[in-house]
């Protein structure tokens, strides 16, 4: 028990390893991949049966020394927070290799799988050097992904999003050594662990500084508005699998990291951010939609509204309220599935007509229905329709905002509008309307294909249909959450 | 009260050589100044009861090292109109000495803090006897690490001046 | 009886939905063959037809009963802090009635529709979108709580989308159902607004309509108007009111069964019956009713005049729909939620039977939609025509037919109300309705033909539907019997909605009566004298009727007003904001780095002696700094 | 004995110094290498009046084992500058700019 949270970081990048030492065939190496990714899901449920909603605090918690004199730590956990974006990265992860089945390029094989390590260990480590290690762990896959592998500007765009992500990561990383230098001050030894720098207390200057290095990796991350201009450009510029790890896991991980270390080391001096995140994140979230509507093509435009929804998401976590909270992680996993499915969708579509732009397309629902449907669903799933997750989270997140007033409520009712501002064009232009030059040899789903997608579409439907299945397995844990920032807080909300 | 009158000689000497070096334009007047710099500083040991490293700083410095530049420079033979044009000299010589003045009373005030008078010399101080013990007893690892470097340096003096180079990175 | 009716209603909704999602799954499997279409027509129409003789069984155990709601929990559909929601369906009168209306006027149009749509492509896809519609439809108005109403409401105008752009090769259509979708989005925006605000408010007390209802009492009068202000903003999304009307036109692009159920028949009318829902909400606070009543009535009047000017046939219907709502919002808005519902039910006949009898004109006569190229069809098409003059007869407000009850009912409602301005606007309207309803009449059936089109001869899943219709058109009306003809008014009765006193003597109102019948002879006489003879579609006209022509240039101003600047606002931000002012403070930094490292690259002159006096110049000011600050000593 | 040491640490701080002028502002080879001499005798001169300070022999053999050194940097340092004047027939180090950031483009 206590090393499975080690297996299901390490697995893949074991298999990569001893892929990699072998030089095994490409056959083989998308075997060995799919296999990995399939223990990787397979241990993922094992550990959501056995995970307990009601416990406080970390669950499988995994710690050994590592570095001693510094005081870092071998430090894994889990928690519902985590559990969420574990399962859809173990998930989503069998999918993707399903759609790049027959994509022959070995070394785009191998950085999924590092990519896997390293999301995952982002995700599950506790200690904060441990953290800053995957988080840049899952940077470098993408970067070579979209260096190499990528179309457009690549090599631009690729430094973009490393030099902006990286500048990031350093405002992180500073705050962190300075953090752990702190804790020896106080305590006369290194530590890195976040329960243990979660104990000190500085004075609110101090307090905000570190803040903010922490923050702005995050803002970054996520991206909030006015740190987001690698993103349309590296989500034009990544091939499909890593334009849906991008939107649909490490995106999220901004936020997760916001909602983790933000909340569970400066949980007192973030409100002192609260009206800057909640200003950006409401203005973010109309920006970005209102920018998705003139958009040709269909990768930037969805990275806008990837954009837009994870406002929403940040905004719901600052709310620190149950509903803003539990909207988020519910939200968290419904969009990245949602963006998943579009952004998959998109993928097949340049396959097909070798162009992912709004004017060469047109009348797919005439030629093939059930691309068109398909498309169609996950397009209205992110236009947060009833009957699909995505609303969940969205009704979730705006009946949080309404407890916390009536601006804010209003402010992030606009979800409503702002996605339905460039699905519905887009829709019109895509789906609908005549057959254009490049749809007219328009083939249908084939069986892999339908394969990939109809998981993630029954997956949003049942997250629609039935939230009460779900809601479970983390609404105890973030409630004791919000007890205990109410107490560090001191009542204040 | 002779030490005193010795060590001036010896320190007005050891100025004018550094000057000389410093400041002659014809390489054999600078070899002239440098040896006249590495007997003053023979004479500092010998004032300082380092008999030892007086003989060594005889014998090597000037022995061999003057010797050896004195040869390099007769050999390269550098003609009067080969010499570097130095038009800033001046200023570059003054310059840097007014960058250097701080540096310089910062380090003669650092390791004069730790100075206090001169104890008495007992029997046999810095004599070869006296170095020899300690150099084959506490210092055997640099020694042997030195004479590594005096191998080192020598097959590399000869490959560096070889006439014609097994490898030439230029062309 | 009570147990077995309670689970009545999980079937009653499973039904629709099962057939949506059985009849999806086929086509998308088989998405090219004709073969199955005979099966798509009985499965789609099995659903609604088994639904609604259900629903009558709910009706009639709700009737025979008092004061009785049947209410069954499906599941929890989301449970989190006091947000406690469950797929509870209720099956009150109010919601009964609805059920009725949805269920049997909703299987009518779906036998109708076989016939009409016979021979399109994707037959079985317009089944499951019909039934999908049927599904949402009900899951709106069996709803016990707001949450579950909202999805229900939203899931509606999903089908509504669709199905408007049934025919989505053409552009056009495609960009009339985006208009439906995002104009009802604006609206919802403001319902689950409104849905926020009230869980804070009343949240901690549960969230069914019963909860609500008991603890809307203890909340800030102010608020409470709040809430039902964006409510109704919903409301007038969907329903069609002024100023987010502009849709329901364009929306008459997707097939004719499409525009008698969806846009005339059920969806159109969930704004009323929402507002109904919430009467205990609305009769807190008066002045947002009068605000409703208010563009109840100027929608009414507005969209008769538009109507006036049409020349096709199914935008005549479809202001005449928005006309009859605006009446609704009259009713409800002045606190006469029976009334408002009265006319809700008979209006659900009448209109769809007129928009059947449109379709079938229609499809008679190959597609055509302009009236001023029909004409003289009553003899080629008797049973149509006789079931077209029930329908405009009842709409008109003719009695014995069903729309001169409910019409005379919201009339006297508001007249006794004392806001005269709004009952006069309501009569102006009714004199408008006769006028162009029996302009289309004679028009199509009455005047002498212009071209000689033979009617193409109609399927009997076509006509029948019509008949049943007409029957209904016919006859609803005595449910609401007011007691000025002796009646009880058993409708209202049933009913019990918290109705604002009415007190209005019987002589009063048959004077009213007469005054509103005398109104619409008026109206019919001048559309006789004008169209039954020799229609002629008016070119010349005044400014103000070509306004009137182009419904006073709406779509256009909106499209000035909000699109375009959206458009260009979408523009200023990827042109100048993103890639000038964010990217250029991005750009001044690496800039910044540029400038520095040449400079820098200037100094790394290769010279060493250069390299040595940096190196001195550094530790020149180190020493400095520590001779200064330490001090040589 | 009237010495003290400051006498012998002022020496040496000034040959240092006369030393590291002469490497920043000379540009003939001859009196950089000559330059670079004086600076470690200087720091030898520090080392024997400290080894005479302290008594302890440590200091001497450190000042031997430099000297040493001095004879090996000597026979590299000439070899070089030979070398270098094959090479380009000039003994002025601003001759050899080779490590120069040269425009990329």
């Amino acid at each position: 028990m206590g090393m499975l949270l080690s297996y299901i970081v390490f697995l893949p990048m074991l298999f990569a390893i001893l892929m990699g030492l072998f030089r095994v065939k490409f056959p083989i190496l998308r075997a060995g991949a799919m296999l990995s990714a399939l223990l990787v899901f397979a241990l993922s449920l094992y550990l959501t049966l056995h995970f307990d909603p009601a416990a406080e605090g970390m669950q499988f918690v995994r710690r050994l020394p590592w570095i001693h004199n510094y005081g870092i730590s071998y430090y894994l956990g889990i928690d519902a927070l985590s559990l969420v974006i574990l399962l859809m990265t173990a998930f989503l992860m069998p999918l993707l290799y399903l759609y790049m089945w027959n994509y022959e390029k070995q070394g785009y094989w191998y950085n999924m799988l590092l990519l896997q390590t390293g999301v995952t260990g982002a995700v599950l480590s506790l200690d904060l050097i441990l953290f800053y290690l995957f988080w840049e762990t899952m940077l470098l896959p993408i970067f070579v992904m979209i260096g190499r592998f990528g179309h457009g500007m690549n090599r631009f765009n690729a430094m973009k999003i490393l030099l902006m992500t990286v500048l990031g990561s350093m405002a992180m990383l500073f705050s962190i050594l300075y953090l752990g230098y702190e804790y020896y001050e106080a305590h006369g030894a290194w530590s890195f662990a976040l329960d243990h720098l979660a104990t000190l207390s500085f004075d609110p200057k101090t307090s905000i500084w570190l803040a903010a290095g922490f923050l702005l990796a995050f803002a970054i991350k996520i991206p909030l508005l006015g740190f987001h201009t690698w993103m349309a450009p590296a989500y034009s510029s990544a091939p499909t699998p890593s334009v849906v790890i991008l939107s649909a896991i490490m995106a999220k991980l901004g936020v997760y990291g916001l909602w983790r270390f933000g909340y569970g080391l400066f949980g007192p001096t973030l409100s002192y951010y609260e009206p800057t995140i909640v200003v950006l994140a409401v203005a973010g979230l109309l920006y970005y939609a209102i920018h998705a509507i003139m958009e040709n093509n269909l990768r930037r435009m969805f990275a806008f509204s990837s954009g837009s929804h994870l406002s929403l998401i940040a905004l719901g976590i600052v709310l620190t309220n149950l509903y803003a909270w539990s909207g988020s992680l519910y939200f968290i996993a419904t969009h990245a599935l949602a963006s998943a499915g579009i952004f998959l969708m998109i993928g097949l579509l340049y396959r097909r007509t070798g162009s992912v732009h709004i004017s060469n397309l047109g009348g797919i629902a005439s030629v093939a229905p059930r691309f068109g449907f398909l498309f169609a669903f996950f397009a209205l799933c992110i236009a947060g329709l009833p009957g699909t997750g995505g609303f969940v989270g969205e009704l979730l997140i705006v009946i949080g905002a309404f407890h916390e007033g009536i601006a804010i409520g209003f402010a992030a009712a606009t979800t409503m509008l702002a996605a339905m501002l460039f699905v519905f064009w887009m829709l019109q232009r895509t789906v609908f309307g005549p057959v254009t030059r490049h749809t007219a040899q328009f083939g249908d789903l084939t069986t892999l294909e339908l394969l990939t997608l109809t998981p993630i579409a029954l997956l949003l439907v049942v997250t629609g249909i039935a939230p009460s299945l779900f809601t479970p397995l983390f609404e105890p844990q973030l409630q004791q959450m919000l007890q205990t920032l109410a107490q560090t807080v001191g009542g204040a909300s | 009260m002779p030490e005193k009158i010795i060590l001036t000689l010896l320190g007005l000497f050891l100025v004018v050589g550094a000057l000389t070096v410093v400041i002659a334009r014809r390489p054999a007047t600078n070899a002239i100044g440098f040896l006249a710099v590495l007997l003053a500083v023979a004479g500092l040991f010998a004032l300082l009861n380092q008999s030892f490293l007086f003989l060594a700083q005889i014998l090597v410095s000037v022995g061999a090292v003057v010797v050896l530049t004195l040869i390099v420079i007769l050999t390269v033979n550098l003609k009067e109109e080969q010499f570097p044009k130095e038009r800033f000299k001046g200023v570059w010589i003054v310059g840097a000495s007014v960058l250097t003045a701080p540096f310089g009373w910062l380090l003669y005030k650092t390791l004069v803090s730790v100075a206090n008078a001169f104890p008495k010399t007992q029997k046999g101080f810095g004599s070869a006897e006296a170095v020899g013990k300690s150099l084959f007893t506490d210092w055997v690892l640099p020694f042997e690490i030195l004479s590594l470097l005096l191998l080192a340096a020598m097959v590399g003096a000869i490959i560096i001046g070889k006439k014609e180079q097994a490898y030439d990175i230029e062309s | 009886m009570t147990l077995q009716t309670t689970q009545l209603l999980g079937w009653i909704l499973l039904l629709p939905f099962t057939g949506a999602l059985v009849l999806g799954l086929l086509h998308l499997t088989f998405p090219r063959t004709r073969r199955l279409d005979t099966f798509y027509a009985a499965l789609g129409v099995a659903g609604p037809v088994v639904a609604a003789a259900l629903g009558l069984k709910v009706l009639y155990a709700v009737a025979s009963g008092a004061d009785v709601t049947f209410r069954q929990t499906l599941f929890t559909w989301l449970s989190v802090g006091d947000l406690k929601i469950g797929l509870t369906l209720s099956a009150d009168a109010l919601g009964a009635v609805m059920l009725f209306i949805v269920t049997f006027v909703g299987s009518v149009i779906h036998i109708y529709a076989v016939g009409y749509m016979r021979g399109e492509k994707s037959f079985g896809k317009f089944f499951a979108y019909f039934n999908f519609f049927l599904g949402s439809m009900l899951l709106l108005v069996l709803a016990d709580n707001p949450i579950v109403m909202f999805i229900g409401w939203e899931l509606v105008g999903l089908a509504s989308y669709l199905l408007i752009g049934w025919y989505y090769e053409d552009p056009a259509n495609v960009k009339a159902a985006n208009k439906a979708f995002i104009l009802n989005r604006i609206g919802d925006f403001g319902f689950i607004s409104g849905l926020g605000l009230l869980f804070a408010l009343v949240g901690e007390g549960g969230f069914s309509f019963a909860d609500i209802a008991a603890h809307i009492g203890s909340v800030d009068p102010a608020m409470t108007a709040l809430v039902g202000l964006l409510l109704f903003v919903g409301a007038m999304g969907k329903s069609a009111q002024i100023p987010l009307y502009v849709w329901l036109p364009d929306a008459m692009a997707g097939p004719t069964p499409v525009s008698a159920l969806i846009h005339a028949a059920t969806m159109v009318t969930a704004g009323v019956y929402m507002v109904a829902r919430f009467s205990f909400l609305y009769e807190s606070v008066p002045d947002v009713g009068l605000f409703i009543a208010s563009i109840g009535a100027a929608s009414a009047l507005l969209a008769a005049l538009f109507a006036c000017y049409q020349s096709d046939i199914k935008k005549i219907l479809a202001y005449s729909t928005m006309s009859q709502l605006g009446y609704m919002f009259i009713a409800v808005g002045l606190g006469g939620y029976s009334a408002g519902i009265f006319h809700l039910f008979t209006h659900a006949f009448f209109k769809a039977l007129l928009f059947m009898g449109a379709g079938a004109v229609i499809i008679a006569l190959h597609h055509e939609q302009n009236i001023f190229k029909m004409g003289g069809l009553k003899e080629k098409m008797g049973l149509v025509t006789a079931t077209m003059l029930v329908a405009t007869l009842a709409i008109s407000g003719i009695p014995p037919f069903a729309g001169f009850f409910s019409k005379d009912a919201i009339l006297a409602h508001a007249f006794a109300s004392g806001h005269t301005f709004i009952w006069a606007v309501g009569v102006a309207t009714a004199y408008l309705t006769a006028y162009y309803m029996f302009r289309l009449f004679f028009v199509v059936f009455v005047a002498p033909p212009r071209e000689k089109a033979e009617p193409a001869p109609l399927d009997r899943t076509v006509t029948w539907p019509l008949v049943v219709l007409a029957v209904g058109s016919a006859v609803a009306g005595f449910f609401g019997l007011p007691e000025a003809y002796g009646g009880q008014n058993w409708f209202a009765g049933f009913l019990h909605l918290p109705d604002r006193a009415l007190h209005l003597g019987s002589g009063e109102e048959f004077l009213l009566d007469m005054l509103n019948l005398l109104v619409a002879s008026a109206g019919i006489y001048v559309a006789y004298r004008l169209f039954a003879r020799s229609p002629r579609e008016a070119h010349d006209a005044a400014a103000w009727q070509t306004m009137l022509r182009h419904t006073l240039y709406v779509d256009e101003i909106y499209e000035a007003l909000f699109v375009r600047p959206l458009r260009g606002l979408s523009r200023l931000l990827d042109r100048v904001v993103d890639n000038r002012i964010i990217d250029g403070i991005i750009g001044l930094t690496v800039g910044g780095y540029r400038v520095a490292s040449a400079g820098f690259a200037l100094l790394q002159n290769g010279s060493v002696r250069w390299y040595a006096l940096y190196f001195m110049a550094g530790l020149c000011g180190l020493s400095l700094y520590i001779l200064q600050n330490i001090g040589g000593e | 004995m009237t010495l003290n040491p400051e006498s012998f640490l002022a020496l040496a701080t000034l040959l240092f110094g006369i030393g590291a002028v002469g490497v920043m502002s000379r540009r003939n080879i001859f009196v950089v290498y000559m330059s670079i001499e004086l600076m470690l005798n200087a720091v030898n001169i520090v080392l024997a009046t400290f080894s005479r300070l302290h008594p302890d022999m440590g200091g001497s053999v450190i000042a031997l084992l430099i000297i040493g050194v001095i004879a090996a940097e000597a026979a590299l340092f000439l070899a070089m500058i030979v070398q270098l004047y094959r090479k380009k027939r000039t003994v002025d180090s601003d001759a050899f700019t080779d490590l120069a950031q040269r425009r990329l483009s």
